[in-house]
Formats: structure tokens, C-alpha cells, sequence
């Protein structure tokens, strides 16, 4: 018997492997196997197979999630079969159906190296600079990072985006390239094809523990919060096992080991961090830190809007 | 024979360019065999160390040698079954007239241009409608379609070089059209199907776009696998997988050059 | 398949035509090919010949008429049920299976027992003197050897009719000539039924029993070889088969068989074979080389002509001569070697006092072949 | 007489081939002519706004990216696709060609990914190219070729060059060799034969091919998507993104439709031109 | 390109050889071609002609030797300076040029002037006539239209020498032979040196000056045709060109020229062309068909046979004898048709006085074609 997870591929997957899986085999005996892929298009494989699922327990984004949610793709959760969710902080309580597994930032990364003279990231304006012309890539699967950061800067709220658009506009110079992923992001930032990111948190841990010298920069206006999570998929047969699952997920030396390992940030309140972890940014472990390093996306108008904001951004960002 | 001067410059040009082509050609096979031994996750050259641990990570990776069972077995299903088709196809093209004989080799022979990503998407939207199973199936059905063209083309090409004279001379000898189906004509094709077949199992192994659009997770094949890898991992583990890969065809190629010589079967000679 | 009678037909083509697409490969055709009989059929290129072979054969159906071979009705009988051996010109030999594999074949086909399989293989390959080389595959042997490696196949079972396509337009000159030789011989002992199609005259008069001169899908004459050569019906059949002086005559008068001719200003006399001769007025004349004799220029009743040209051949040479009376306005005679004369020599052609033919000048199949 | 024994037997596989290929483009046109509900794998009701949309600019471009791709790539893969196969038929020695048919061949083998990927190593901005040219003091920054047309142009080249050196071979090797050595024999210099003669005897061929690459390019995926990075759309590219990352289909089924017909068109063209050719000369 | 003394050589090979990858296609040859001559290589397929051909044009580089055109050495000089006209047996025609194009071309490579090569390909033209056809394409010709373009275009560069690589065999036998004729007049008129190629013995008798009989990549003998075929120096030039009868001969004695044989139990004495005769002992007689006399089987000194087969060939027929004293057992006589005999009668086979050639029987180069 094997339960089966639907996560991200790469380091994501070897993640959810050597932690939680990890505690869940211990406990349960029973092997997980992974199936893998990006955000949206596991999202259109569940879709495409709603009627004989794939896998037990999903992994995926906390707006995503809620995709998940109002397409009947995801059971509706019993907190009382997950004991662990006790501590679960508010941010990541997401929906009646999912519920965070870690916590990140989208923020700005760099090659401190390979950046023009006199450039610093106090701010997310400083992306706009002149000089860093051609010298950034932002992430094409989600464009809600700048969209937030480009509303926040014209003072207009992200649900008032369509004011900023002239502000998104005028970056387009500075655009690289779009990645694709998380390897695409790593690929470009080590081949130095584009010193200057929009980033995953988690993600430029890694870059350095590989030896590239990444830096990442918190704006003072904030970093855009991410939640991963986790729901259990509609029609699996094997709910008490997933229920389990997630049980591990939210244990807490599982949680330390997420952030040990990958920096992500915990989850539940009840985790004891090294210091200079807990120090990092992206990492979260007390209320003041979740409240004033984030700059927070509501994720039911975030799941809503994705949709409209890609294909805005394909058609207006992308072509040049 | 005693030179102009231009005749040394042609030949030299010639040479230097025949060269350079070449070179270009197998570039990027050195490069990714260079790449491949490099010890560090991130891409220098020259590499500063040398290892093999991405090819031990290469059979490690799971999902490789999952998608090389799947390839294999897709090749094998599909190759089998164009070449069955193909080939009896390909029989009655050249031997028969019927009514909507035209319409049939037409749309038989449209995945020559019908873009492979067209045909992924039309298979996968045609098995969601008709609410069919994604599975190895759905796949080995894509290739099917992809490379029966080719099938049909390289047997075609056998019969019509095909003296009829061979079955005719058997027919009068007493043979019935069965029998003489069974020993002369096939024994007669058989390098024709040969490398119809292994065209056909070489094209479906190495089908990538129609694939994309049609396999699942439990179903993906070694080049959607190796796609999916460069998505989600940045070291040169798939240079390793390139090389072996390299180093596999090249030595399939030179059998099949040993025994069917190539130049016959492309037709350039 | 019984031999009774000797003289009936074993096989007989009535009304059997064809055509391809709109074109017409063969009109309509009655033949009757007696049972022992070495029939060619003789003709220039697309003139119909393996149409009318295939239509034995049965390869193609007939757009019309009818088919029997010993008798029996078989236009819709498949191929492998008319129980007859074919020959082509480029042998057809299976590939993939050695000599007496390939010999087996018709044997194998009609399940014919082991044992007897193996000797009647062996008796064939002996009729064709191939006892040693059963064992090779058909690219181990020359082009003679595979030819007779084909008549022995198509012969091991015993065919009603054995039906060969210019079986040895392939070979060089000498070996073609020994294959004539020995299939004939063998065709005889046998006395096997056989349609023999070439489009080389010389094979034709060589080997046959009768020849069937065909043209544009229809048989122009059917005869003896002598017939044919000697006393052809039409101006195609006398310049295809044999060579041919042809010369522009005024047709004077004739009385029975004897003519009365001016040719090139000469008065002649002579007598014809031909039954159905032209009204007199402008015609034809034609007269084989070997019935034209050199002589004087003045000598009465010559034509007067000039060499032009003298061919050496060896054994013998071959004068063209510039004739005025002649169409093309030369004329062929065959001379010892020895005797050529040099070009620019004036001289006379005699021509005989019987045997010519004569055809009318405007006749409807003016088709010089 | 069994007229067509077989017929039957043979025909009927294709038969259930053909019937699933008309079915999957038939799928194709009606998805292209309904309405996206999103979220939703089946469509909606009628509506033409698929086709429409199409008139916005990203798709524009795509379509002429698409175009110049192909142009560029047909262009140069004949320019180097040709001298090759030259050398290949007229190669004295039996080794030599044997050794060019191989090698130019083994790629034709390799799939689209190993080449790809082969390439974003080389092509890189740290990758093998750029870093052999700043070794050799060429240039001091790298030049940029991953996410340009000019990387994606040079991949496809080397993906479109095996069955163009194939083409190419095929129609140089059926000209015959005594038309060289007649023209020779006239006072003609190898230049001027090859000129005169040989290039205008291979013309039918160099437009076969070029057809060829066309399709090639014009269907390749993994290349525009791997090296273009996402700024270098292609329908193929656009087709994926639109299905699998917005899905949705009906548009992704009327963008394939689209390129489909303008294939079949410049297809059709080239046709008409091979058949002018050969009717002209040729063989 | 002097043509002072009429009788320097137009083509001199010196020693010139040839090897493919190990296997001698051509030893070293040493051959003269006159000026004007008309020079035939006749052999057997493989034994090298085209080779030598593709030599002298410069197609191929000998292994050794050297190559004059002209008195001017030209082994290192490329093809298209050799000013060679060849003409090929496939024709070669340039097919995506007119008639008139193509035998402009040479004209173009030389830079003449637009009036010149208008003049110039109309002359040719009108020498092949074809002047009618100057705007069609080559595949809108006959085959012999084509072969004569080929020619046109070979000739308006006024070409040193001329080479034809079995330019008619593909031709039917009427066209060839008509082509053959015209060839033969145009060259003869041109004063053209010219080097043919044909394995067909009875092209070669015809047309030649000069015949040189190759065999494996030698030459065999070289000769005007009645030397060739009268006086053959070995084996094999007598048996491939022409018909030959070879007996099994004993030399008694021989006084000069004066033979003293014993042939079948029959003593002959004989005079032979040959310089250099074979030593007493058992010989190899050679006879031409036309030598021999049908004769009684008492007449003394004639060999006894008996008649096996009599083929019939219109102008005359061939006899068949089987003949104990002959290498194979047979013995082939021409007769006129109507003198043929049936198969079984006993003859006598009158071998003639003079003429005849012995070759020793262990002979090295005992080649039969
Ligand atoms: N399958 C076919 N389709 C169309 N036309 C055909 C076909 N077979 C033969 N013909 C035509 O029928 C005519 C007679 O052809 P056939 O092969 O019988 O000639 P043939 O006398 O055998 O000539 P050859 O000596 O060249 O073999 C020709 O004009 C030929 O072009
Ligand atoms: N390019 C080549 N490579 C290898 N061997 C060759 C080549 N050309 C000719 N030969 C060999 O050289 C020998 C002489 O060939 P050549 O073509 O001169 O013969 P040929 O007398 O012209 O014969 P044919 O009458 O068949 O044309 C043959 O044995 C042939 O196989
Ligand atoms: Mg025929
Ligand atoms: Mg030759």
C-alpha cells in the first residue's frame, strides 16, 4: 500500500520526502510516492482526472488552493483528525479544505557581484532603476508578486491593480526573462544570465547552499507572504492515511526540519529554531515578525484574479 | 592532377567547411559530455573537478528509469502496431484502387504535417470528451499516429521497387494468394519492414511533443521525463542522460549501417 | 489435362482484347496455339506482347473474349489454377531461397510428396544441367545459369503451356545463342506447348514453329518462319522481319501471279507469290538482299545505283548503295568481304524474276517498321 | 479470379487509424469554436471569440516569431545542409561517407531534448560558447544567446539539418554524375559545372527540403520553449501555455487550428512550386 | 593544335594504368590514335574500356604513365582544358536546358560571342538534323534524337578527340544502325580522331579504322577489322569477335607457314597467317563458319560429323554439327536457307587450305569469350 502526494518536483519533492514522508512512513508503515509537476498544471492534471484521482493528499499554493477548493477537487478537512493543527497559526489556517504546510516570501534576490554600481534594494522602486536594464527575471507562472508591489508603490491596494499597470509597464525594459520554474530561476541566476530575481525565499537558500553567491533583499514596503499547503484530494480512497499525512506535516520537529533544511518558515507556533535561523528572512516565528515582514495578498481575491493577471501579463509583459 | 590555383582554394574551402559543419554538429555532444563530468552542480568551464555522480544520480532518479520502461514499452506497442498497419496500408496503396483511397492516405499521411503539438492536444481533448482512460494506451494511440507515415512510406517505397514478377512467377506455380504472401512476398520485404519498424521505434522513443499534451505522471516517457527534470533541477544530471543516450543511438546506428547500410535505406545513394 | 487428340487447340484466344486506361494495348485477337507447338510472338516495343502473354497467364483479365487452354474455359480462372510455367526476362528467381528451393516451389504448392519433390527437382536441374549447383542461391550464379534455373522451375510441374517474355534479351550474344539451342532442344523432347515472346527477328526465325508478327496490339501475320520471311503480307511485316530493299514501281500490268513493273526507268517482268495484288498504278516494291544481284550498269532491266558505303561485318561486308528508284534512297546488299567495292562505283542491281512482293503505294498500313 | 484478395484484411487497421485522427482534429475544430469556461475542461456553447482573441497582439507576434523562425532556419539550414550533402554523395572514399551519413544522422536520433538541453550548455551565458570566446579573449561580457532568437535559431538549425542533409543527399545522388563530366568536358571549370548544372538540377530537392525544415520548425515544441526561455513565443509554445498553464483549450484548440491551415498553405505552396520545377526540368 | 603532318599521333598513351582500391582495372597500356582516325575499344563488360575512356578525358587520374593529346602532355591537365568532346551512352543531356542550350554550352565555357554560337549551334545542329527541334527539351526527344544532340553538342567545340562511350546501346536495332551510318559519314567528313567504345563486335567491324580488342584490362590486339577478324593473334579475339570453330588439332610438322596437322583421324595441310607458331603437339585449330565446306563424309581429308540441329535465319540457315574432333562437339556452318539439311545426316566438314590459325592447346591466355 502506498499513499500518494502530489508536490512540486526537484528539491520540493526531496523535501516532502526526507521530512514529512519521512515521519509519516515511521509512523505509519506505509511508502509514499510522489507525482510531480508545476502549480498549474497539476492543477489541470487533477482537473483533467477529477474522476479517478491521482493522488491522496495534494501540496500546492494557498491562492492555488482555493482553486482546488471551489472546483470540488479537494475533501472538505476534519481539524479534529489533525491533532498537530492545534498550533497552526492564522495565516495558514487558508480554507475549510487546505491548510499551510510551510511559509515563504517572494522577495528580491541578486548577485550582489554582477550588480551595477550602486544599486540597493531599500525598496521594491529600486527595481525599476535604469541600470538594471535587461538584468531581471521575474516568475511567468505567477505574476502576483510585482502586480502587488507595483499597487503598493502607486499607493492604489492590490484589489486596484489595473491603476498600476502603467507602473508594470514601465518595467518591462528591465525584464529579462520570465522562468518557469525553480530550476529555470537557479539556471538563471548561476549561468548569470539575470543578476536580479523576483524570488522565492526558499529557493535562493538553496541557490547558496549550491555555492552561488545570492543575497536576498526584504523592501521595506514588505515581502510578498506565500503559504504552500496542503488538502486532501476529493475522492481519494485512502483518507485516514492522508489524514496522517498531514498530521506529520504539522509536527514540529517536521517543521524544524523544513526550516533547517530548506528555510521555510514554520507554521505552527510551537517550533523551537537555532537563532541565526530563526533570523533569517522568510522565517517567521513570532506574531510581530508574521505581521510586519509581509506584504499580504488576500488569497481568495488572489486565486480569483490569477487567472486575469496572467493573461494580462502574457500579453502585455511578455512580447517584446 | 596538376591544379589551378582556384582548384586548391575550392578544395581547401571545401575541406575547412566540411570540417566546420561537422564540428557543429557534434558541438554540442562534446560540450554536454564535458558538462557531464563536471563535479559541481552549477555549470563552469572548464570544470574545475571532475566526477561521475551525476550519472550515479542519473540511474538513481526514479522517474528515468520509470520513463525508459514506459518509452520502451510504448516503442515496442507502437512500432509493432504502425508497422502492422502501415505495412498493409502501404500493400493496398500500391497494389489497389478504391473509392476513398485518396481521402484515407490523405489523412493517414497528415501527422507529416500536422504539427505534433496539434496532435497531442486533439488526442488529449478527444479522450477527455470521449471520457477515455489516460493511460499507456492513449499514448502508444499518439505514436501510433505520429509515426505510421513513415511506416507507410519506407514500406511503400520497398513495394514498389518490388519486382512483381516474383509473385507472379509463384502464382503460376501454383501458388494461392496466401502462399504467396507468405513465401515470397514477405520474405522479400522483410529489409523494407525492418527499417520501416525500426524508424518507426526510434521516431515513438524519442517522441517528445505529442507526448507532453497525452501522459500523466505513471504513463510519462523518458523525454517528457527528462524535460520534466530540467524543470525542476538545475545540475547536469541530464548531461549524463544525454551522453548514454548519444552513445546508445550511435551505436544502434552503426548495426543498422553494418547490416542494411544506411545509404540504401535513406535512398541516397 | 488428357492428350488424346494431337490436333486440338491447347490454347485458344478468342476475341481476347485489353486495354489500359483508355489506350488500347491489344484489339480484339483470335489465335490458336496447337498442343507441342514453339509459337513466338514477335514485335516492337508496346506493341502488346506481354499483355497477351499476362492474359495467358491470367496477371490481367480480359476486357472481353474468351480463354481456353486444353480446352477448358479458364478467362476467370486465377493465375495458380491454370497450371501453367512462365519464363520472364529478367527470371524472377526467389531470392531467398537456393536453386532447388525455388525448383521445389511448384511442387511444394501441390503438396507433392517429399520424396517425389526431391527427384523431380533433381531430374529438372539435370535437364537443365544445374545438378550442382542446388545448393547456391540465385546471385551465386551467372545470368545463363539463372535462366535455366527459371525453365527448370517453370518446367518441374509440368505446365500445359510454358510461356516465356523475352527469356534472354539479357544475356550477351554467345550465351543467348547456346540458351536457344538448348531450350528448343528441350521444348522438342518434351513437347511442350510454348508462347515465346522477343522482339529479335533473328530469335524468332531462329526457334519457332510458327511466329506471330505483331503490331499496335494486333497480329499483322501468322506463319512459318519462311512464310514470314519469305512471303510477308505487308510492308510492315517485310521490314520487320528480315532486311528490306524497297523501291518506287509503277505497276503496269499483271496477268495471274506475273507482273509487269518499270522500276527506276527499267522495264521487269517478274512473278509474285502474293495473292491479292494492288491495282496497277504506283506501288511498292520489295526485295530481300539476298535476291538482288550486283551487275553492269548497263546490263538491260538493271537499276542503276551507286555505293555509297561499304560496311565490313566480317563475314562478309554490306554495300548501300544510292539508288534513285529506291524509297530512302538506298539500297543494302550483302557481298563476301572480299568482294566490296569501293564508294563512288557505279553499278547495277538485278532484280529476280520471282519472289518480290508488291504492295500498293498509298496501302493504309504503310507502317514501315 | 479473387480480384483483391487482402483488400479487407490490410486496409481495415488504417481504417481505425484514420477514423482516430479525423476524430482528434474534429475535436479540435469543434473546441475551437466554443467558449472557455474556466476552470472547467468542457467547453461551453458556440461563440467565435476564440478566433478573435487571436487578433491580439502576443498571438500576432507569435505567429510572425513562428514565421521568421522558420525562415531563418530553412535558410541556414540549407546553406550548411547543402555543402554536406555534396560532400557526402561525391565523397570519393567510401569511409568518408559513411562517416558524414553518420554523423549528421545520429542527431535525426537523439529527440528534441538531449539536443535542447545539449545546447542551453553551450549556448549559455556562463555555457561553453561564451566561455571558450572569453578564455580566447574574443569579447569581455558574455554574449547574450539563450532567450534571443538568434540561440533558438541556431538549435533548430541543428535539429532541422539531419533530414535536410537526408533530402539534399537524396536528390544530389539522383543527378547523374556524367552530366558533371559532360559539362567538364565542355570547358566548363568545376565552379561553373557545379553552377550550371548540378545547383539547378537539385533545385526541386533544396525546395523539398526547405518545405521540410519548415514543417520541422514550424512544429517544434521543446527548442522555442527550453532556449527561448518564454521570450521567444512560437504557436507551438503559446499552444502549451494556453492549455496547460491557462487552461484553456477551446483557445488552444483554435490557435493550433490557425497554424495548422497557414501550414497546409505554405505547404501547399512549395508544392505548387516543386511541380512547376519538374515540369520545367528536373528529372 | 597544329595539324602540320597528317600522321603524328592525335592521342598517344604511354604506359598509363589504372587500379580501384586494389583491383587493376586497366594495365599499362601503350596505344597511338591517329589524327582523324577512327579508333573502336571492343571488349567484353568489365575489361576496362570506359576506364581508358575516363582517362583521356581526365575524368580519372592514372595510377602511372602519361597521356598526350596532341603531341601537348596533358596527364596533369584537368578535363575541362583537355578540349575532348565525349558523348555517353545515357546521352547525358543537361535536362533543365533546351537543345539549343545545350549545345551552346561549350560555346559559353569558351566565351564566344552571341552571333558566333548562334551560327555555330545551328550548323551543328543542321549537321545532326535537328534543326527543327533547337527549343525542345531534352525529354521531348526520341532516344536518337537525343544520342544525336549529345553528338551536336560534343561537336561544336571542335573537339581534339572525340569519345563515345557505348554511345548506341541503347538504341533499338534499326535506329542503331541508322546512327551508326551517320556517325560514321559526319566523322569521316570532320576528319575527326575519335575513340569508341562498344562491347558489340559487329559495331566495331563496321565503323572502325582501327580495332583494339580488350580484355581484362589489356589489350589484346589492335588492327584494322579484317586483320581482327581475318587474322586474329590469339584465343580470344577469335572467339569474341566473330563466329569461331575450334577444333582438337595435333601439329605434325610444320615448313614456314606450311602446316602439317591431323585433325579427327583427318591429315590436313594447312597455311597459316601466324608469325609465331605453337610447337609440334597438340593444337587448338581455329576455323571461321565461312572456311568451311559441307562436303561428302568419304571426301578425304574432311572431318565427319553428323547435322544436329539446322536453325533457320531467313537469308540462310545455320547448321549445327555435331563433331567429335570439336572443342565443345559442335561445329556451326552457314548454308543458305535452302540448303539446309535435316537433323541426323551424316556430312564431312572440308577444312580450308589457308586461313586458318592454331593456337597452342596449354595456350596461357586460352581465354575463350
Ligand atoms: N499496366 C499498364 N498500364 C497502362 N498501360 C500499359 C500497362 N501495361 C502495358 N501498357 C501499355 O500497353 C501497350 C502494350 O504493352 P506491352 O507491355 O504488352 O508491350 P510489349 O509488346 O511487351 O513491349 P516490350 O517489348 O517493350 O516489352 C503499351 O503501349 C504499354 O504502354
Ligand atoms: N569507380 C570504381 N571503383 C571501383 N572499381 C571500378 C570503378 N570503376 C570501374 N571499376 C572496375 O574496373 C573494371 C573496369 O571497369 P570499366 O567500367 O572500365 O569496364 P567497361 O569495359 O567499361 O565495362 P562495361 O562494358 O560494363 O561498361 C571493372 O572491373 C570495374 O568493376
Ligand atoms: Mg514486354
Ligand atoms: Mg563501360
Amino acid at each position: 500500500e502506498t499513499l500518494v502526494v502530489s508536490s512540486w518536483g526537484g528539491s520540493f519533492r526531496d523535501l516532502i520526502d526526507e521530512t514529512i514522508a519521512a515521519k509519516f512512513t515511521e509512523e505509519t508503515g506505509v511508502e509514499v510516492e510522489f507525482i510531480t509537476g508545476g502549480t498549474i498544471d497539476r492543477l489541470n492534471q487533477a482537473n483533467l482526472s477529477k474522476d479517478n484521482p491521482e493522488s491522496d493528499v495534494t501540496f500546492t499554493t494557498s491562492h492555488i488552493g482555493w482553486l482546488y477548493r471551489n472546483q470540488g477537487l479537494f475533501e472538505e478537512l476534519d481539524m479534529s483528525r489533525i491533532p498537530n493543527a492545534e498550533n497552526l497559526v492564522d495565516q495558514a489556517r487558508i480554507s475549510p479544505s487546505h491548510i499551510g504546510a510551510w511559509a515563504y516570501v517572494y522577495t528580491i534576490g541578486f548577485l550582489p557581484n554582477m550588480l551595477p554600481e550602486g544599486v540597493t534594494f531599500d525598496s521594491w522602486e529600486d527595481l525599476w532603476s535604469p541600470e538594471l536594464a535587461g538584468m531581471i527575471a521575474l516568475p511567468d507562472f505567477d505574476p502576483s508578486h510585482i502586480i502587488a508591489a507595483a499597487a503598493t508603490l502607486e499607493g492604489v491596494g492590490v484589489e486596484n491593480w489595473r491603476d498600476a499597470t502603467d507602473k508594470l509597464l514601465a518595467l518591462r525594459p528591465n525584464i529579462r526573462a520570465l522562468y518557469t520554474n525553480d530550476a529555470n530561476s537557479q539556471q538563471l541566476l548561476s549561468t548569470g544570465e539575470t543578476p536580479v530575481q523576483v524570488i522565492l525565499s526558499m529557493n535562493a537558500y538553496h541557490i547558496q547552499s549550491q555555492g552561488l553567491d545570492v543575497e536576498l533583499a526584504i523592501p521595506a514596503e514588505g515581502a510578498v507572504l506565500g503559504v504552500d499547503t496542503m488538502g486532501i484530494t476529493a475522492g481519494s480512497d485512502k483518507i485516514d492515511l492522508a489524514y496522517q499525512f498531514l498530521n506529520a506535516a504539522l509536527d514540529p520537529e517536521v517543521q524544524a526540519q523544513i526550516a533547517e533544511i530548506k528555510k521555510g518558515s514554520p507554521v505552527v507556533s510551537n517550533v523551537e529554531l537555532p537563532e541565526e535561523l530563526a533570523a533569517l528572512p522568510g522565517i517567521f516565528t513570532t506574531p510581530e515578525e508574521w505581521a510586519e515582514q509581509t506584504l499580504v495578498i488576500p488569497d481568495e481575491f488572489r486565486a480569483e484574479t490569477i487567472g486575469e493577471w496572467r493573461q494580462w501579463f502574457s500579453e502585455n509583459m511578455t512580447a517584446n | 592532377m596538376r591544379k589551378s590555383l582556384l582548384d586548391h582554394l575550392l578544395d581547401w574551402t571545401g575541406r575547412i567547411l566540411l570540417t566546420a559543419i561537422l564540428g557543429f554538429v557534434l558541438l554540442p555532444f562534446f560540450v554536454v559530455a564535458i558538462a557531464s563530468f563536471n563535479d559541481g552542480a552549477i555549470l563552469s568551464f572548464p570544470p574545475r573537478e571532475w566526477s561521475l555522480r551525476w550519472y550515479a544520480n542519473a540511474f538513481q532518479y526514479r522517474d528515468f528509469g520509470a520513463g525508459l520502461v514506459n518509452s520502451l514499452k510504448i516503442a515496442a506497442f507502437g512500432a509493432t502496431i504502425a508497422l502492422i498497419a502501415g505495412a498493409g496500408f502501404a500493400y493496398v496503396l500500391n497494389r489497389y484502387d478504391f473509392r476513398l483511397k485518396g481521402v484515407l492516405n490523405g489523412i493517414l499521411m497528415s501527422p507529416l504535417i500536422i504539427p505534433n503539438f496539434t496532435i497531442g492536444l486533439g488526442l488529449l481533448i478527444l479522450s477527455a470528451a470521449a471520457s477515455l482512460p489516460r493511460n499507456l494506451w492513449l499514448v502508444v494511440a499518439t505514436h501510433v499516429i505520429i509515426v505510421l507515415p513513415f511506416v507507410v512510406r519506407s514500406v511503400y517505397v520497398s513495394l514498389q521497387n518490388f519486382e512483381r514478377r516474383y509473385e507472379q512467377a509463384a502464382e503460376s506455380l501454383g501458388g494461392s494468394p496466401w502462399h504467396v504472401l507468405r513465401t515470397v512476398t514477405l520474405p522479400l520485404l522483410v529489409p523494407g519492414l525492418a527499417s520501416g519498424g525500426l524508424f518507426a521505434a526510434i521516431l515513438s522513443f524519442n517522441e517528445f511533443t505529442a507526448s507532453l499534451f497525452v501522459v500523466n505522471q505513471s504513463t510519462q516517457t523518458l523525454p517528457v521525463a527528462m524535460y520534466n527534470y530540467v524543470r525542476e533541477y538545475a545540475d547536469p544530471t541530464l548531461a549524463a542522460v544525454s551522453v548514454l543516450y548519444v552513445l546508445a543511438v550511435a551505436v544502434i546506428l552503426l548495426v543498422v549501417h553494418k547490416f542494411f547500410r544506411l545509404e540504401k535505406v535513406l535512398n541516397v545513394e | 489435362m488428357s492428350s488424346e487428340s494431337r490436333n486440338d487447340a491447347a490454347v485458344q484466344i478468342d476475341g481476347v482484347s485489353k486495354s489500359f486506361a483508355g489506350t488500347v494495348a491489344l484489339e480484339p485477337i483470335w489465335l490458336k496455339i496447337r498442343r507441342g507447338e514453339f509459337l513466338t510472338l514477335l514485335g516492337p516495343s508496346g506493341c502488346g506482347k506481354t499483355t497477351l502473354l499476362n492474359l495467358i497467364a491470367g496477371f490481367l483479365e480480359a476486357d472481353e473474349g474468351e480463354l481456353f487452354i486444353d480446352r477448358e474455359l479458364v478467362t476467370q480462372v486465377p493465375p495458380h489454377q491454370r497450371e501453367i510455367g512462365i519464363v520472364f526476362q529478367n527470371y524472377a528467381l526467389f531470392p531467398h531461397m537456393t536453386v532447388a528451393q525455388n525448383v521445389a516451389y511448384g511442387l511444394r504448392t501441390r503438396r507433392v510428396s517429399k520424396a517425389e519433390t526431391a527427384q523431380r527437382v533433381a531430374e529438372a536441374l539435370a535437364l537443365v544441367k544445374l545438378q550442382d549447383f542446388a545448393d547456391r542461391r540465385p546471385k551465386q550464379l551467372s545470368g545463363g545459369q539463372q535462366q535455366r534455373v527459371a525453365l527448370a522451375r517453370a518446367l518441374v510441374i509440368r505446365p500445359r503451356v510454358l510461356l516465356l517474355d523475352e527469356p534472354f534479351s539479357a544475356l550477351d550474344r554467345n550465351l543467348r545463342t547456346a540458351m536457344q539451342v538448348e531450350l528448343r532442344e528441350i521444348q522438342t523432347r518434351l513437347g511442350l506447348t510454348t508462347v515465346f515472346v522477343t522482339h529479335d527477328q533473328n530469335e524468332a526465325l531462329s526457334m519457332s514453329d510458327r511466329i506471330a508478327v505483331m503490331s499496335r496490339g494486333r497480329v499483322r501475320q501468322i506463319g512459318a518462319p519462311a512464310d514470314i520471311y519469305d512471303r510477308p503480307r505487308n510492308l510492315f511485316v517485310s521490314t520487320f522481319v528480315g532486311d528490306a530493299n524497297l523501291f518506287d514501281a509503277t505497276l503496269q500490268g499483271a496477268e495471274g501471279s506475273a507482273l509487269d513493273l518499270s522500276v527506276g526507268g527499267a522495264r521487269l517482268s517478274l512473278t509474285s507469290y502474293q495473292d491479292d495484288l494492288p491495282q496497277p498504278g504506283p506501288v511498292t516494291l520489295f526485295v530481300r538482299p539476298e535476291q538482288c544481284r550486283l551487275t553492269d550498269t548497263n546490263e538491260p532491266g538493271a537499276v542503276p545505283a551507286t555505293v555509297a558505303l561499304s560496311v565490313y561485318q566480317g563475314s562478309y561486308a554490306e554495300l548501300h548503295l544510292d539508288c534513285a528508284a529506291a524509297q530512302g534512297g538506298r539500297v543494302m546488299l550483302r557481298v563476301p568481304a572480299a568482294e566490296a567495292l569501293p564508294a563512288g562505283a557505279a553499278v547495277g542491281i538485278a532484280l529476280p524474276q520471282t519472289g518480290p512482293a508488291i504492295y500498293a503505294a498509298d496501302e493504309a498500313n504503310k507502317e514501315v517498321a | 479470379m479473387t480480384k483483391r484478395p487482402f483488400l479487407g484484411w490490410f486496409a481495415s487497421p488504417s481504417i481505425l487509424i484514420a477514423f482516430g485522427i479525423a476524430a482528434s482534429f474534429l475535436a479540435i475544430v469543434q473546441y475551437s469554436f466554443r467558449a472557455n469556461i474556466p476552470g472547467a475542461l468542457d467547453p461551453g456553447g458556440f461563440t467565435l471569440e476564440n478566433f478573435t482573441t487571436l487578433w491580439k497582439a502576443v498571438y500576432g507576434e507569435a505567429f510572425l516569431n513562428t514565421v521568421l523562425l522558420c525562415l531563418w532556419t530553412a535558410l541556414f539550414t540549407l546553406l550548411i545542409g547543402y555543402p554536406l550533402a555534396y560532400a557526402m554523395v561525391r565523397a570519393r572514399s567510401a569511409r568518408l561517407r559513411s562517416a558524414i551519413l553518420l554523423i549528421s544522422l545520429t542527431p535525426l536520433f537523439l529527440g528534441e531534448i538531449v539536443r535542447t538541453y545539449s545546447w542551453m550548455i553551450v549556448l549559455g551565458n556562463r555555457g561553453f560558447l561564451n566561455a571558450a570566446l572569453m578564455q580566447m579573449g574574443l569579447i569581455d561580457r558574455p554574449i547574450p544567446f539563450m532567450f534571443t532568437m538568434t540561440g533558438v535559431v541556431i538549435a533548430l538549425v541543428h535539429f532541422t539539418l539531419p533530414i535536410v542533409v537526408v533530402m539534399l543527399a537524396a536528390a544530389l545522388s539522383h543527378i547523374d554524375r556524367n552530366l558533371e563530366r559532360a559539362a567538364t568536358s565542355l570547358g566548363a571549370g568545376r565552379v561553373r559545372a557545379f553552377l550550371t548544372v548540378t545547383l539547378p538540377l537539385s533545385i526541386p530537392g533544396i525546395v523539398a527540403a526547405s518545405s521540410t525544415a519548415f514543417a520541422w520548425t514550424f512544429s517544434a515544441f521543446a527548442t522555442p520553449q527550453m532556449i527561448g526561455g518564454g521570450q521567444v513565443q512560437t504557436i507551438s509554445t503559446l499552444v502549451y501555455q494556453v492549455g496547460f498553464a491557462s487552461f484553456n483549450f477551446p483557445l488552444a484548440a483554435s490557435l493550433s487550428l490557425t497554424g495548422l491551415l497557414f501550414t497546409v498553405a505554405v505547404l501547399a505552396i512549395f508544392n505548387t512550386g516543386i511541380r512547376r520545377l519538374e515540369r520545367i526540368g528536373g528529372h
